[in-house]
């Protein structure tokens, strides 16, 4: 029963070139799906053609150039392409993990749309079999200044406690930020990570002929339709107006998912599973009968809903949250109903698998679409947009610059400044030590969490320097992922692999295409010196208002391993006396630092180049340090460069540092506030530190004292000493005062 | 004066409180219950106006910047007296 | 929650179904841990304290089984009736998690037995309403027959309001009903039982315990 | 048949939240709030009966077992047809 070329369904308009526009398809696409149907769609079908062709589903803009990261190592189960990525680590133990942005919705109701982000991606983790064990966040705000930003800080990172929380999970790490060019776009990149059997891990593909096809979780209502059209465009003035329905999160609901799909998994009720993300309905059928090479039958009016009177259009596009897919086995259909019956959750089988690779959708007696499988995601377009490199900013020499104030005043100020100030306010208000294994908590390099009783524990991360990618995408990419690597390698970690979230302006502008692809080859070389490979990622473009697009924000999410968590390493400082050392080399690069910014009030020059070769050697060298508990505390250099990591050392433990003055060579802010990269500080007992002087001079590593642990304040020979409870005043004081709007 | 303002969800947008608590009642051998949507009230005591225009006009500030998400909620403000 | 009772005790806990409407025999405590019932919806612990399980958690604290409430389970306690008192939103109206400080009123309790009188520990809290309130003759009663167990201090313990993160009053993080076997306290010290995930200051209270069993036994 | 139980703080019960309320209020330049409580409101709708006394009772009932906490709370029934 095909739809003949002339059919007009019941309560469906003509397809107009407007109602084209309205689902964001260009006419060249609407050419291209009349073309592979040969007829006019129904507007169902135009609905599901416009869900899996817009960006956000097809990736039509960035796949050409995401075929250039590498993917694969040894340790990989699974790359990119599933929910979530797969890695071994060994005892019959696999990491899952993903980032996924929720940036638009995040701004039309920061509560809910940080909630829903939440909610997604640890649906993404626990479709693969895997027990969600920790989250993380990559947060960026516009200016503190802008009228907006207060209630958006507020809201999101309520929202991502508000789902975290409550469902059970420990946030352990994250990001927060703050730039003007986020004014209008603010991001929200939420990451979670599982753990599975590697023999028992599940994926979207379905298979064998005449299969239930089963719906699970909550009920379907007209929530967030035409929410993934909207992550693909870009907002105008009235975009205030043009609010869809809001798609709310409902935690317990999914603890119940969580539960009784681990529980069906563990009993071999499921063939294939796949989780209602985007364009929900539509993408996961679609997926799970393509990747499977079958056709899929729905039968709409199987589908539970919330509400009265809902169109087969609604029931395509519906985003209502905590829902499922699952193909399972005959015999345990019974079985898997009853397990969902008795956690109280939705169970209908709404259609089959056929061996026609055609997608059905039928509704009150109508076939309401009937498309061909495999080209509703295959024939997808794909762009290779036309892109223009970023011109090279000039290189800044230190000695050009000059400095409106000492480096005490500086190094204060810099500590309360909005990116470098301490983000307690924020992950006091996510539960970080539920489940009992959270070995460290945030405020580190890294969280790190035991793995079910020891020895192992999983290390993990989120980083990303924007204003680097801005200045110099290429270099802004590798920048990232090393940054991910060092803090890893800072805690004692084996850095395994990485999750991209990679958050850029329009495409269709040459430039911001090109900072996209400048970013990506970026992260590509990273990852392959690194070894260090990509398991999986999101891509959200046109993150732009007015014209302007937010700065290049490819958020890096990276895991790794300690084999024994006893053994991680803090950042803190531990006793007095320990001598302060520097790895790695120090010219002192004040292009694009904080420095320069919030000092200087220039935002300016080339960004730092990044030596992988340096990382990778540097970070093998200190993860030994650590293995061999050779030094006492770890902490890599980044934002704000060596004083700044200094300081933040002291604040961790209370203890101040008396340190040499800076070598002649370099003049003395760029060394104390350059952000050279490929450098961590470590503290040794004294008597080791003549030893880890040597063994790094005979692996060829450049090491230098810096100065002793101890007393009350940060004491630079020479400079006046800023006491402890000065810096820490500064560090712990701007973003709560912010937040009760006394900043 | 005295005012109540009553903010409840937009119809279509899910209640996740208002499901959980339909399912407690009916467990708990409430009959009949069919369906619940929780909401807020806020009363509020203005002080310094008689002025009921006038304080209507505050109370609509109120709701509008505050005590609604006019994204998912909608509002009615009664004055009471 | 059940991995400090094994570690602590050597005894395997036993799971009980929200639904059902006995507890295992032999059973010599129940433990209602945290963990956001129903998503705390409502108010929290609402719903969970009429589960149909909570009848003979009732008839078992009647005939003077000891009963531990941790948070959620606090709550869920003074939701049933089992305490008096309500858990409030936080006084700045934000979840918080952190490590606070206690100071431990009394020792004379199978609770607080591995402790001494005035000791300062510290343990994280994790909620969003743990601002403990109840109407003036309850508060009077409860210090007057010493059935506060916990309060948040300062590491040196003094009670003051800048140590005590949500607002309760006179700072109660902890409380005992009448007949001392039913104890109910927003902090977690089963997070706090392992040096490598952070300290050890909660380990008295399941020690204490233990050792209560093994006396009785 | 719908309804409304409507839960307030009994006077006396401090409220974190009105409190915090009326100070945001304020600094957001709403002119003469003297105080905030803040309460909530249920939906319902009753099914499978037609018998305004009946629905109350069984109104009475959710409000006595679950909607509110009488140690802390008042509530008022008002079927609305
Ligand atoms: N949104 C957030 N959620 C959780 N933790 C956060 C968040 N923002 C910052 N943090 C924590 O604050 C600390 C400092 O963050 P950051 O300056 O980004 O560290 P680094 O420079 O080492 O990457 C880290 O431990 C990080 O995990
Ligand atoms: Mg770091």
């Amino acid at each position: 029963m095909a739809i003949a070329k002339d059919t007009l369904l019941r309560n469906e308009p003509r397809i107009t070139p407007e109602l084209v526009a309205e689902h964001g398809l260009k006419p060249d696409e609407y050419q291209r799906i009349l073309d592979l149907i040969g007829r006019e769609p129904t507007l169902t079908e135009l609905g599901i053609f416009s869900a899996m062709w817009n960006e956000h589903c097809s990736y039509k803009s960035s796949k050409v150039h995401l075929r250039g990261l590498p993917t694969e190592a040894p340790w990989v189960i699974q790359g990119p392409g599933e929910n979530a990525g797969v890695i071994d680590i060994g005892d019959g133990l696999a990491v899952v993990f993903k980032m996924e942005s929720h940036n638009h919705p995040s701004f039309i109701e920061p509560y809910q749309g940080a909630t829903t982000g939440v909610g997604g991606i640890l649906r993404d983790v626990f479709t693969m079999g895997a027990r969600p064990i920790a989250c993380l966040n990559a947060i960026s705000f516009g200016d503190p200044k802008h009228p907006k930003t207060r209630h958006l800080v507020s809201g999101v990172v309520a929202g991502i406690g508000g789902y975290g929380n409550s469902f059970g999970v420990p946030t352990v790490g994250g990001q927060t930020r703050f730039h003007t060019r986020y004014d209008g776009n603010n991001l929200v990149n939420a990451m979670a990570v599982g753990l599975a059997r590697t023999d028992s891990i599940f994926y979207a593909a379905a298979s064998g002929v005449g299969m239930p096809i089963v719906y699970l979780g909550s009920k379907t209502g007209r929530d967030g339709i035409h929410g993934a059209s909207m992550a693909s465009a870009e907002f105008g003035e009235d975009s205030e107006e043009k609010r869809p329905t809001v798609q709310v999160g409902d935690p317990f609901a999914e603890k119940l998912l969580l539960e009784a799909c681990l529980e069906i998994m563990r009993k071999d009720c499921v063939i294939a599973i796949q989780d209602m993300g985007a364009a929900g309905l539509t993408c996961s059928a679609v997926e799970m009968g393509a990747k499977g090479d079958l056709g899929v039958t729905l039968d709409l009016d199987k589908v539970p809903t919330r509400e009265t009177g809902m169109s087969a259009y609604e029931m395509m596009l519906s985003e209502s949250q905590e829902r499922m897919l699952m193909v399972l086995r005959p015999e345990k259909e019974q079985e898997a109903e009853d397990i969902f019956r008795k956690w109280g959750l939705d169970f209908a089988i709404v259609g089959e698998t056929t061996p026609t690779k055609r997608f059905i959708v039928r509704h009150g007696g109508d076939v309401m679409a009937d498309l061909p499988i495999k080209e509703l995601g295959d024939e997808a377009p794909v762009y290779n947009r036309p892109f223009v490199e970023s011109p090279k900013l000039p290189v800044i020499h230190a000695g050009d610059v000059t400095h409106p104030m000492s480096m005490a005043d500086a190094l204060e100020r810099l500590i309360g400044s909005p990116d470098l100030c301490s983000k307690r306010w924020v992950w006091e208000q996510y539960d970080h030590i539920i489940g009992g294994n959270t070995v460290q908590r945030p405020g580190g390099d890294a969280g790190v969490v035991r793995i079910e009783d020891g020895p192992k524990g999983l290390a993990m991360t989120a980083d990303v320097t924007p204003r680097y990618c801005e200045a110099d995408p290429f270099e802004g990419g590798k920048q990232a992922v090393a940054e991910a690597y060092r803090n890893l390698c800072a805690v004692g970690a084996l850095p395994l692999a990485i999750t991209d979230n990679l958050n850029f302006g329009n495409p269709e502008k040459p430039e911001i295409m090109g900072q996209f692809v400048g970013c990506v080859r970026g992260i590509a070389a990273a990852c392959k010196a690194l070894d260090f490979p990509v398991v999986s990622g999101n891509v959200s473009l046109y993150n732009e208002t007015n014209g302007r697009a937010i700065l290049p924000t490819p958020t890096i999410g990276g895991v790794g391993l300690l084999n024994d968590f006893m053994k991680s390493m803090s950042s803190g400082f531990k006793d007095s006396g320990d001598t302060i050392l520097l790895i790695g080399e120090n010219p002192g690069w004040l292009g694009q630092s904080l420095y320069l910014r919030e000092i200087c009030g220039r935002e300016e020059g080339a960004p730092p180049p990044v030596d992988l070769e340096h990382e990778k050697r540097h970070g093998a060298f200190v993860r030994r340090l650590i293995l061999d508990s050779q030094v006492t505390a770890v902490h890599d250099i980044s934002d704000g460069g060596l004083l700044v990591a200094l300081a933040e050392m002291a604040l961790a433990s209370g203890l101040g540092a008396t340190l040499d003055a800076a070598p002649a060579a370099v003049p003395a802010q760029a060394f104390w506030f350059g952000e050279d990269q490929a450098r961590y500080v470590v503290t040794a007992k004294a008597a080791d530190a003549e030893k880890v002087l040597a063994k790094a001079t005979a692996a060829g590593i450049p090491a230098r004292t810096l100065g002793t642990v101890g007393g009350k304040a940060i004491a630079v020979k020479g400079e006046k000493a800023v006491p402890l409870a000065t810096l820490n005043a500064a560090f712990e004081g701007w973003l709560p005062a912010y937040m009760a709007g006394k900043a | 004066m005295k005012a109540r303002v009553t903010v409840t969800l937009k119809s279509g947008i899910l209640d996740p409180q208002g499901k959980a608590i339909e399912g407690a009642l009916r467990s708990l051998g409430v009959e009949g219950v069919a369906s619940v949507r929780q909401g807020k009230v806020f009363d509020i005591e203005l002080e310094g106006t008689t002025d009921r225009a006038k304080a209507e006009a505050a109370l609509k500030a109120a709701a509008d910047k505050l005590l609604a998400n006019t994204v998912i909620e909608n509002y009615r403000i009664e004055v009471v007296g | 929650m059940a991995r400090t009772l094994k570690l602590v005790s050597g005894v395997e806990p036993a799971m009980v179904w929200h639904a059902d409407t006995a507890l295992p025999a032999g059973t010599d405590l129940v433990v209602v841990p945290g963990g956001f019932s129903y998503g705390d919806y409502l108010r929290c612990g609402a719903i969970a304290a009429r589960a149909p399980i909570m009848d003979a958690v009732r008839a078992f604290a009647a005939k003077g089984g000891l009963v531990l409430g941790v948070c959620n389970g606090f709550q869920i306690l003074c939701e049933s009736g089992l305490l008096p008192g309500v858990l409030m939103r936080n006084q700045q109206l934000k979840f918080i998690c952190r490590d606070v400080y206690l100071r431990v009123e009394r020792s004379d309790t199978p609770f607080t037995r591995g402790y001494n009188a005035g000791q300062v520990i510290r343990v994280p809290v994790a909620h969003g309403e743990g601002n403990y309130i109840a109407d003036g003759e309850t508060i009077a009663r409860l210090e007057g027959e010493g059935r506060v167990l916990f309060r948040y201090s300062s590491p040196d313990g003094l009670v003051d309001p800048d140590w005590n993160h949500n607002g309760a009053i006179n700072a109660i993080a902890g409380i005992v009903n009448g007949q001392g076997n039913v104890l109910g306290m927003m902090p977690h010290p089963e997070n706090h039982v392992e040096a490598v995930i952070g300290c050890t200051d909660g380990r008295g209270l399941f020690a204490g315990l233990s050792d209560h069993f093994d006396k009785a036994a």
